[in-house]
C-alpha cells in the first residue's frame, strides 16, 4: 500500500486508538466465561483435554504454515533490485513433496489414534466409573421447554434440573417435539433428543454449582428459550430438595397437565411432586402402533422386545431396564 | 484426441451381432430363473439365498453391460467405465453406509 | 449472414474442427446421466432397505407381493431389452422398417410392463395398502414407481423417436437418438433386476 | 366474496412487517423500472436476442454471475439483519419467527444461490476458453441449466413476499420441516427452489464433465490441462455423484408433505434420521463442490502473479481427485451426536481428518509456487494471499470438529458457525472474488479499479476476522446457533457486539465493490488480450472473446502453453504459421430454455401451493418443450470465413 509519510500526531492518535481497542478487545476475550474450557465433571474434563490435545497437534503444522506464508509473501514480493532469487521454472521437488505429504499424514495418524481412543472412552452411553449407583433422570424436549422426570423419586421439573454432586447421572433423553440436543457444556458434550427413541448419556458433576444448560439443535420458533439451570448440590441437599418437591403436593403432573405442557409455548421453571407412571416411555414411544415390525431387529440386541415404530429399539426405559 | 472427420463412424457404432444379443438374452433369462426358483421353493437357508440372488443380480448386470450396452467396445480412454466404477462405489457407500448407520442406531442406547 | 445447416448428419464435408463427433459426445454425456441415475436409485434403495420393516402394523412384503405378476413383468422387460437391442442391430444394417418394427415391439412390451405394474399398484391400494399406510409402503411405491415412471418416459421418448424416424429416416442424428434410447432401456432393465431381487424376492423370503 | 378475497390475500401475501412492505414496494418499483427502461430504449429485441435466448457460454456465464452477485447482496442483507438482532441481549429488531426465516434463507441462498451460480458463471466463462474450445459440449443444455437455476432462485426468493419463507434452517431437518410442525408453504418453497435449480446443477455437472473430456484443444492431454480446468473436473465428479442424492431427499420430503408419505415423519414408521443421513451425503460433498473451483482459481492466480510455474502439478491434480472422492466418505461428521455408537463415530472421524492431508498439500504447493517467484500484488493475488491464513485456520478448526468426542462440545455452537464461515468466506468467497477480478477483463475487456478494490479488500478482511473470531469464543462460552435472543446473564453480549461490527465492515467492503464495478464500468480503461501477462489459453483470444472464441483452434504443447509461446516470441522464435480460417460451426439461439424455465416456475409455484391447476399445466409445458426440442433439427449454423475475418479485423483494430 501507499507509503506516504504520516505526521507524528496522526501516528500517535492511531497508536492510542489501537492500544485502547486492543485492551478493550483483550478484556472481552479474556474475561469471558469459557464454559467448555471450565469443566466441572469428568466427561467435560476429558473433552477439554481432547480439545487441547487436538489443537496442539494441529498447530504443529498450522503455525509453521502461517509463518511460512508471511515469510514467503514478504520475501518474494516484486520490487526493484530485490535480492531474493527468482527461478520461474522450478516446479518440482521430490523431497519437499514427501515432507508435506508425510508430516500431515503422521499428525493425522496420531490424531486419529487419540480420537479413536477417546471416542470409545467417551461413548455417551457408557456408565461413569464411580462407587455410587447412578441417579436416573429422564429428559424430554418439549416445544420450547425441558421436562425432567426423576423416576426413582417420582418427581418432575421443568427448565430446572437438580442433581447430586459426585454421583453419576444417567440421563435418558427423548423428545415430544422436533429433534433437539441436550447440552450442559460444563458437565460434558451433548446428545440428540429425538422423538421415538431414547438416548442415554452419563454425566457427573464434581462440584456444587449452578450450571448452564440448553437445547443445541434448532426446534422452531422459541428455540432460544430452551435454556435450563442445572443445580448440582451436595447429596444431602439433593435429598432435601427431593423431599421438598414431594411435599408440595399441590403441584402434580397428570396426564392432562402433561398434555397442556406439551403444547407449544414458553414457560419458566416449575417442579412437580409426582408424575404418572410410565410417562416417559409413553412419550418416547408415542407413535408406535404395534411392535411387530421390530421383532426382527431386536434379535440378540440390548433392546429385546422393545416395540418401536421407527425400528429404533432402546434399552433403559424406566420399567424395563436391563442391568448394565 | 483429434481424429480426422472421416465419414463412416462405423468403428464404434456397429457393435454387437445377433449372435451376441441372443446369447446375452439367454444368459439373462437363466440368471433370472435361478433366483426365482430358489426363492419360490425355499431351496436354501436365508443367508445362502441372499448371497445367491445377489450374485445372480450382479451377473445379470454384467450381462446387460457387456452384451447389450457394449461397455467394452467404446473408444480408448473408457470414461464411461471409469464413471460407472466410481458410481458403483458411491452406490455401495450410499446403500451400505445408510444401512450401517441406521441399523446401529436401531440398537441404540 | 450465417447459413443454416439443417441436417448435420447428412452434411458430408463437415467443416467442424471436429475433434468430436456429436453422437459420441452425446453418448458419453448420456452415460454420465445414467450414472447419476444409478445414484438416484441407490438412494431410493437405501431408503427402502432402511424402512422396510417399518410397516406400522400394516401389511409387509410377504403378505402383499404376488410373485406371478412380478415374474411376468420381469420377463416382459427382459424381452423388451432384447428387442431394443435388435432394433439397434437393424439400424446398423440401415434397415429402417425393421428398426421401427422392433421399436414398436419394444414399446408394446414396455407398455404392458407399465400396465401390469399399475394394475398391481391399484390392487394393493384397494387392499388398503396405499402409499400413506406406512413408511414401508411409501418407500416401496416410491422406489418401484420411480422405475415405472422412467419406463413411461422412455415410452414417450420412443414414440417421438419413431415419428422422427418415419419422417427423416436413419440419419446421423436419429442414429444417435436410437443409440441413446437403447442404452436407457437396457439400463432400466438392470434396475428392474435389482428391484426384483431386493424388493420382491427378499420381501417374500 | 370481498372478505374471502381479503382473507386469501392476507394469507397469500406476507404481511405485517415494515421490512416486507419495503421489499414489496421495491420489487414492484424495480420491475416497473426495468420494463419501462427496456421499452423506452427499445431494448426488448436486444435483450431477447443477445441474452434471454442465448446459448453462448460467455453470456450465460455473465448472467450467472449477475444473479449470484444479487444473491450475495440478498444473503448479505439477511446476515446483517441477523447480526443486528443478536448484537445485544434483548434486542427487539426481528421477531423470533422472522429471525428463523432469515437464517434459513441466508444459509440456503449463500450456498445454493450465491456460491453455486458464481461458480457456474466462472465455469461457463472460462472453461471453454481455457481448453481451447468453441463452446461447451451441450450449449442448449447449458442455457437450460441456467434458466433452471434462475427460476429456482426466483421461486425461493418469492417466499419472502408471498406465502412466507421457510424457517427450519438450511438443513431443513424433519420432523421440524414436516407438515406436523411446519404446515405453511415456506418449506415447499425451500424444496422446489432447490429442486429446480438442483436439476440445473446436475446438468451443468454433466455438461462440463463431457466438455473437459471431449472438447480440449488438440495436443492438450489431460496432464496438460490448466489447474482450474482440473478443479472443475474434480468438482463435476462430485456434482454428478452427489446431486441426485439431494434430488431424491427433497423429493421424499416433498412426498411426505404433499402426498402423505411417511419417510421422515414421526408416525407410521417414518424415520427422520434417514433424512439427516441422506442430506449430509449430499451436503458434505456439496461444500467441496463449492470450494474446489476456488482452489483451481488460486492455482491460476498464484502462478500468474508469482510469474512462476505452478509447483507440483501432478500432486495438485492427485490431491484434487483424492478430495473429490474422499468427500463422499465423511458425511456422518455432521451428526456425531446422533448416537450411532463409537465404531461409526471413530470411522467417520478418521475419514474426515484424512481430507486435511490432500488439502494441506495444495496449500504447500501454492506456497512453494510463490517461493522464488516474483509476486505482484494485483487484486486477484491479494485475495489469494488473504485466503491462505484464513482457510488454513478454518481448516484447522474443521479438523478439531472432526475429533468426534470433542465435537460433542462444539456441535451446533458458534464454534461451528465460525468454522464454516472461515472456510466458506475465506475459501469460497475469497476464491471467487479472486476469480472475478482475475477474469473480469476477459469478460468485459476492462480491468476493475485497483484503488477501490484495495479498500474493499481491507474492509472485507478486517471485517471478517472481527466478525468471526469472536464467534469461536462464543461457541466455547456455550452459545448455540440459531438462537434469536439471549439474556444479559449469559455474558455473550460484548463479543456478539464486536461480531456485528465485523459484519457491517464486510458490508462496507461489499459496497466498495459495487462502487468499484460501477466506477470502472463508466471510466473504463480498455485492455488487450493479456492484461496480467498470464499463462493459459483464455488469454490468447480477445477480451471479451468473440462469439466463436478462437478463429482457429489452438494447438497445445504444454501446461503453460501461452506462457511458453510468449517466451519463444521474446527469444525471437516465430510462431507456427496460422492455419487458414475455416467456417465455424456454432449452435443457434433457442427460445426453449427460457420458456421451459418459465414452465418449471409455474409448476414449482403450483406444487408449493398444491394448486393442481398450476402444476399440471406447468408440467405439461415442460413436456411440450422437451418434445419440441427433440423435434427441432435446425439447431446450428456456420459462420462463414469472411465474417470471421471481419470480426478478427475489428478486434485487432480496436486494440
Ligand atoms: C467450503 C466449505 C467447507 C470446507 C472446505 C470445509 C472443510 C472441512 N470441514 Fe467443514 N463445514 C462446512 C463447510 C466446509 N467445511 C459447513 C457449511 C459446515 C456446517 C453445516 C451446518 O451444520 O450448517 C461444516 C461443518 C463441519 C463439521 C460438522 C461439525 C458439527 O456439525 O458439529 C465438521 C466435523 O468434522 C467439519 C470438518 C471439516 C474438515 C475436517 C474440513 C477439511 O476439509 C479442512 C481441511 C483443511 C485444512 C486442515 C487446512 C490446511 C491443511 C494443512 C495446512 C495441512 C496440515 C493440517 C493438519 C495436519 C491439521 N466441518
Ligand atoms: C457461502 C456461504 C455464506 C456466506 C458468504 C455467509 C456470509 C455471512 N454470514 Fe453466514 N451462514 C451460512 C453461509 C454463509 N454465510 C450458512 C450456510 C449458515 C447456516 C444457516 C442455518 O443455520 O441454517 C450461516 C449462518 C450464519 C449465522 C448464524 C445464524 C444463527 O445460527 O443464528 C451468522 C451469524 O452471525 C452468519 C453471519 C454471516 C455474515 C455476517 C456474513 C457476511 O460475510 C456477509 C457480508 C455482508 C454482505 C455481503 C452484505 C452487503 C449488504 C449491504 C452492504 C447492505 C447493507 C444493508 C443493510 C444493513 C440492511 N451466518
Ligand atoms: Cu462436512
Amino acid at each position: 500500500m501507499d507509503k506516504k509519510p504520516r505526521s507524528l500526531r496522526t501516528l500517535i492518535a492511531v497508536v492510542i486508538t489501537l492500544v485502547t481497542l486492543g485492551v478493550l478487545i483483550w478484556g472481552m476475550f479474556f474475561t469471558a466465561d469459557y464454559l467448555v474450557l471450565d469443566p466441572k465433571g469428568p466427561v467435560g474434563e476429558s473433552q477439554k483435554d481432547l480439545i487441547i490435545i487436538s489443537t496442539l497437534l494441529c498447530c504443529i503444522v498450522i503455525v509453521p504454515v502461517l509463518i511460512l506464508t508471511a515469510f514467503i509473501v514478504w520475501r518474494y514480493r516484486d520490487k526493484p533490485n530485490r535480492k531474493a532469487s527468482y527461478s520461474p521454472n522450478w516446479h518440482d521437488s521430490k523431497v519437499l513433496e514427501t515432507v508435506w505429504w508425510g508430516v500431515p499424514i503422521l499428525i493425522i495418524i496420531v490424531l486419529a489414534v487419540v480420537t479413536a481412543r477417546y471416542t470409545y472412552a467417551l461413548e455417551p452411553s457408557k456408565p461413569i466409573d464411580a462407587e455410587q449407583k447412578p441417579v436416573t433422570v429422564q429428559v424430554v424436549s418439549l416445544d420450547w421447554k425441558w421436562l425432567f422426570l426423576y423416576p426413582e423419586e417420582n418427581i418432575a421439573s421443568v427448565n430446572t434440573l437438580t442433581i447430586p454432586k459426585g454421583v453419576p447421572v444417567r440421563f435418558e433423553i427423548s423428545a415430544d417435539s422436533p429433534m433437539n440436543s441436550f447440552w450442559i457444556p460444563q458437565l460434558g458434550g451433548q446428545i440428540y433428543a429425538m422423538s421415538g427413541m431414547s438416548m442415554t448419556l452419563y454425566l457427573k458433576a464434581d462440584e456444587v454449582g449452578k450450571y448452564f444448560g440448553s437445547g443445541a439443535n434448532f426446534t422452531g420458533e422459541h428455540f432460544a428459550q430452551m435454556r435450563f439451570d442445572v443445580n448440582a448440590v451436595e447429596p444431602a441437599d439433593y435429598q432435601k430438595w427431593v423431599d421438598k418437591v414431594k411435599g408440595n403436593t399441590g403441584s402434580t403432573l397428570t396426564e392432562a397437565s402433561y398434555a397442556d405442557l406439551a403444547k407449544p409455548g414458553v414457560m419458566g421453571q416449575t417442579e412437580y411432586s409426582s408424575f404418572p407412571e410410565g410417562l416417559y416411555s409413553k412419550i418416547a414411544y408415542k407413535y408406535v402402533v404395534d411392535g411387530k415390525q421390530n421383532s426382527e431387529s431386536s434379535e440378540g440386541t440390548k433392546n429385546e422386545g422393545m416395540p418401536l415404530n421407527t425400528g429404533f429399539g432402546v434399552n433403559g426405559l424406566g420399567e424395563a431396564q436391563p442391568a448394565h | 484426441m483429434a481424429q480426422p472427420n472421416t465419414h463412416g463412424h462405423d468403428a464404434h457404432e456397429s457393435h454387437g451381432s445377433v449372435k451376441s444379443y441372443v446369447l446375452g438374452f439367454i444368459l439373462s433369462i437363466v440368471l433370472t430363473i435361478i433366483p426365482l426358483v430358489i426363492v419360490m421353493n425355499d431351496l436354501m437357508a436365508k443367508t445362502a439365498t441372499f448371497i445367491v440372488i445377489m450374485i445372480a443380480a450382479v451377473l445379470q448386470l454384467l450381462v446387460q453391460l457387456l452384451f447389450f450396452m457394449h461397455l467394452r467396445e467404446t473408444e480408448k480412454p473408457r470414461w464411461n467405465v471409469m464413471g460407472l466404477v466410481l458410481g458403483i462405489i458411491i452406490l455401495v457407500t450410499v446403500v451400505g453406509g445408510s444401512i450401517w448407520i441406521m441399523e446401529v442406531n436401531k440398537i441404540g442406547y | 449472414m450465417a447459413q443454416s445447416v439443417a441436417h448435420k448428419g447428412n452434411h458430408s464435408a463437415d467443416h467442424d474442427h471436429g475433434h468430436h463427433d456429436p453422437n459420441e459426445l452425446k453418448v458419453l454425456g448420456f452415460w454420465f446421466f445414467l450414472i447419476s441415475d444409478v445414484i438416484l436409485f441407490s438412494v431410493l434403495f437405501a431408503t427402502f432397505i432402511v424402512l422396510r420393516h417399518n410397516t406400522a402394523g400394516g401389511p409387509d412384503g410377504k403378505e402383499l407381493f404376488e410373485l406371478p405378476g412380478v415374474i411376468w413383468e420381469t420377463f416382459i422387460l427382459l424381452t423388451s431389452s432384447f428387442t431394443s437391442g435388435l432394433a439397434t442391430l437393424a439400424m446398423n444394417r440401415g434397415n429402417k422398417k425393421q428398426l421401427i418394427g422392433w421399436l414398436i415391439v419394444t414399446a408394446i412390451l414396455g407398455a404392458s410392463f407399465v400396465g401390469l405394474e399399475v394394475s398391481e399398484f391399484v390392487k394393493m391400494v384397494n387392499e388398503g395398502a396405499g402409499f400413506s399406510r406406512s413408511a414401508f409402503l411409501s418407500a416401496f411405491f416410491t422406489l418401484v414407481g420411480t422405475h415405472g415412471i422412467h419406463v413411461s418416459v422412455g415410452l414417450c421418448w420412443m414414440i417421438a423417436l419413431m415419428i422422427q424416424l418415419g419422417k427423416r429416416g436413419i440419419t446421423e442424428t436419429t442414429k444417435g437418438k436410437v443409440t441413446l434410447i437403447s442404452l436407457y432401456w437396457h439400463f432400466l432393465d438392470v434396475i428392474w433386476i435389482f428391484l426384483l431381487t431386493i424388493v420382491y424376492l427378499m420381501g417374500v423370503m | 366474496m370481498l372478505d374471502s378475497i381479503k382473507d386469501f390475500a392476507s394469507w397469500f401475501f406476507v404481511t405485517g412487517d415494515p421490512l416486507i412492505y419495503g421489499a414489496d414496494v421495491s420489487i414492484v418499483i424495480a420491475t416497473i423500472a426495468i420494463f419501462w427502461a427496456l421499452t423506452h430504449f427499445k431494448k426488448w429485441g436486444w435483450i431477447w436476442k443477445n441474452w434471454l435466448t442465448t446459448v453462448d457460454h460467455k453470456k450465460i456465464g455473465i448472467m450467472y454471475i449477475l444473479a449470484a452477485l444479487l444473491m450475495l447482496f440478498r444473503g448479505g442483507v439477511d446476515a446483517i439483519m441477523m447480526r443486528t438482532q443478536i448484537a445485544l441481549p434483548g434486542m427487539k429488531f426481528l421477531e423470533p419467527e422472522h429471525y428463523n426465516q432469515v437464517f434459513t434463507t441466508h444459509g440456503t441462498i449463500m450456498i445454493l444461490f450465491m456460491a453455486m451460480p458464481l461458480m457456474f458463471g466462472l465455469f461457463n466463462i472460462i472453461i471453454p476458453l481455457q481448453i481451447g474450445a468453441r463452446d461447451v459440449a451441450y450449449p442448449f443444455l447449458n442455457a437450460l441449466s441456467f434458466w433452471l437455476f434462475f427460476v429456482g432462485a426466483m421461486l425461493f426468493n418469492l417466499s419472502f413476499v408471498i406465502g412466507g419463507s421457510p424457517d427450519a434452517g438450511w438443513t431443513s431437518y424433519p420432523p421440524l420441516s414436516e407438515l406436523m410442525h411446519n404446515p405453511g408453504v415456506g418449506q415447499n418453497f425451500y424444496i422446489w427452489g432447490i429442486q429446480i435449480s438442483g436439476i440445473g446443477s446436475l446438468a451443468t455437472g454433466i455438461n462440463f464433465m463431457v466438455t473437459l473430456i471431449k472438447m480440449r484443444a488438440p495436443g492438450m492431454t489431460l496432464m496438460k490441462m490448466p489447474m482450474f480446468s482440473w478443479s472443475v473436473f474434480a468438482t463435476c465428479i462430485i456434482i454428478i455423484l452427489a446431486f441426485p442424492i439431494l434430488t431424491v431427499t427433497l423429493a421424499l420430503l416433498f412426498l411426505d408433505r404433499f402426498a402423505g408419505g411417511h419417510f421422515f415423519t414421526l408416525d407410521l414408521g417414518g424415520n427422520p434420521m434417514m433424512y439427516i443421513n441422506l442430506f449430509w451425503m449430499w451436503g458434505h460433498p456439496e461444500v467441496y463442490i463449492v470450494v474446489l473451483p476456488a482452489f483451481g482459481i488460486f492455482s491460476e492466480v498464484v502462478a500468474t502473479f508469482s510469474r512462476k510455474r505452478i509447483f507440483g502439478y501432478k500432486s495438485m491434480v492427485f490431491a484434487l481427485l483424492t478430495i473429490s472422492v474422499v468427500s463422499f466418505f465423511t458425511w456422518l461428521h455432521h451428526f456425531f451426536t446422533m448416537g450411532s455408537g463409537a465404531d461409526i463415530n471413530a470411522f467417520f472421524a478418521i475419514t474426515t481428518m484424512i481430507i486435511a492431508i490432500p488439502t494441506g498439500v495444495k496449500i504447500f504447493n501454492w506456497l512453494f509456487t510463490m517461493y522464488r517467484g516474483r509476486i505482484t500484488f494485483e487484486l486477484p493475488m491479494m485475495w489469494t494471499i488473504a485466503f491462505i491464513p484464513c482457510f488454513v485456520v478454518g481448516g484447522m478448526t474443521g479438523v478439531m470438529l472432526a475429533v468426534a468426542p470433542a465435537d460433542f462440545q462444539f456441535h451446533n455452537s458458534y464454534f461451528l458457525i465460525a468454522h464454516f464461515h472461515q472456510v466458506l468466506i475465506g475459501g469460497v468467497v475469497f476464491g471467487y472474488f479472486a476469480g472475478l477480478y482475475y477474469w473480469w477483463p476477459k469478460m468485459f475487456g476492462f480491468i476493475l479499479d485497483h484503488k477501490l478494490g484495495v479498500w474493499a479488500f481491507w474492509f472485507w478482511n478486517i471485517g471478517f476476522y472481527v466478525c468471526f473470531m469472536p464467534q469461536y469464543s462464543l461457541g466455547l462460552m456455550g452459545m448455540t446457533r440459531r438462537v434469536s435472543e439471549y439474556s444479559w446473564d449469559t455474558g455473550w453480549g460484548p463479543l456478539n457486539f464486536i461480531s456485528t461490527i465485523g459484519a457491517l465492515l464486510m458490508g462496507i467492503g461489499f459496497l466498495f465493490q459495487v462502487a468499484q464495478i460501477l466506477y470502472s464500468t463508466f471510466k473504463h480503461k480498455k485492455v488487450g488480450n493479456d492484461p496480467w501477462n498470464a499463462r493459459t489459453l483464455e488469454w490468447t483470444t480477445a477480451s471479451p472473446a468473440p462469439e466463436y472464441n478462437f478463429a482457429v483452434i489452438p494447438h497445445v504443447h504444454s501446461v503453460d502453453d501461452f506462457w511458453e509461446a510468449k517466451e519463444r516470441r521474446a527469444k525471437g522464435i516465430a510462431d507456427d504459421p496460422m492455419p487458414p480460417i475455416e467456417p465455424i460451426h456454432m449452435p443457434k439461439n433457442s427460445i426453449i430454455p427460457p420458456i421451459m424455465g418459465a414452465c418449471w416456475f409455474v409448476a414449482g409455484f403450483g406444487f408449493v401451493f398444491e394448486w393442481w391447476w398450476f402444476y399440471i399445466p406447468g408440467m405439461i409445458g415442460v413436456a411440450i418443450c422437451m418434445i419440441a426440442r427433440s423435434f427441432s433439427y435446425d439447431t446450428d449454423y456456420y459462420i462463414p470465413v469472411e465474417e470471421v475475418e471481419r470480426t478478427e479485423e475489428a478486434i485487432r483494430g480496436s486494440v
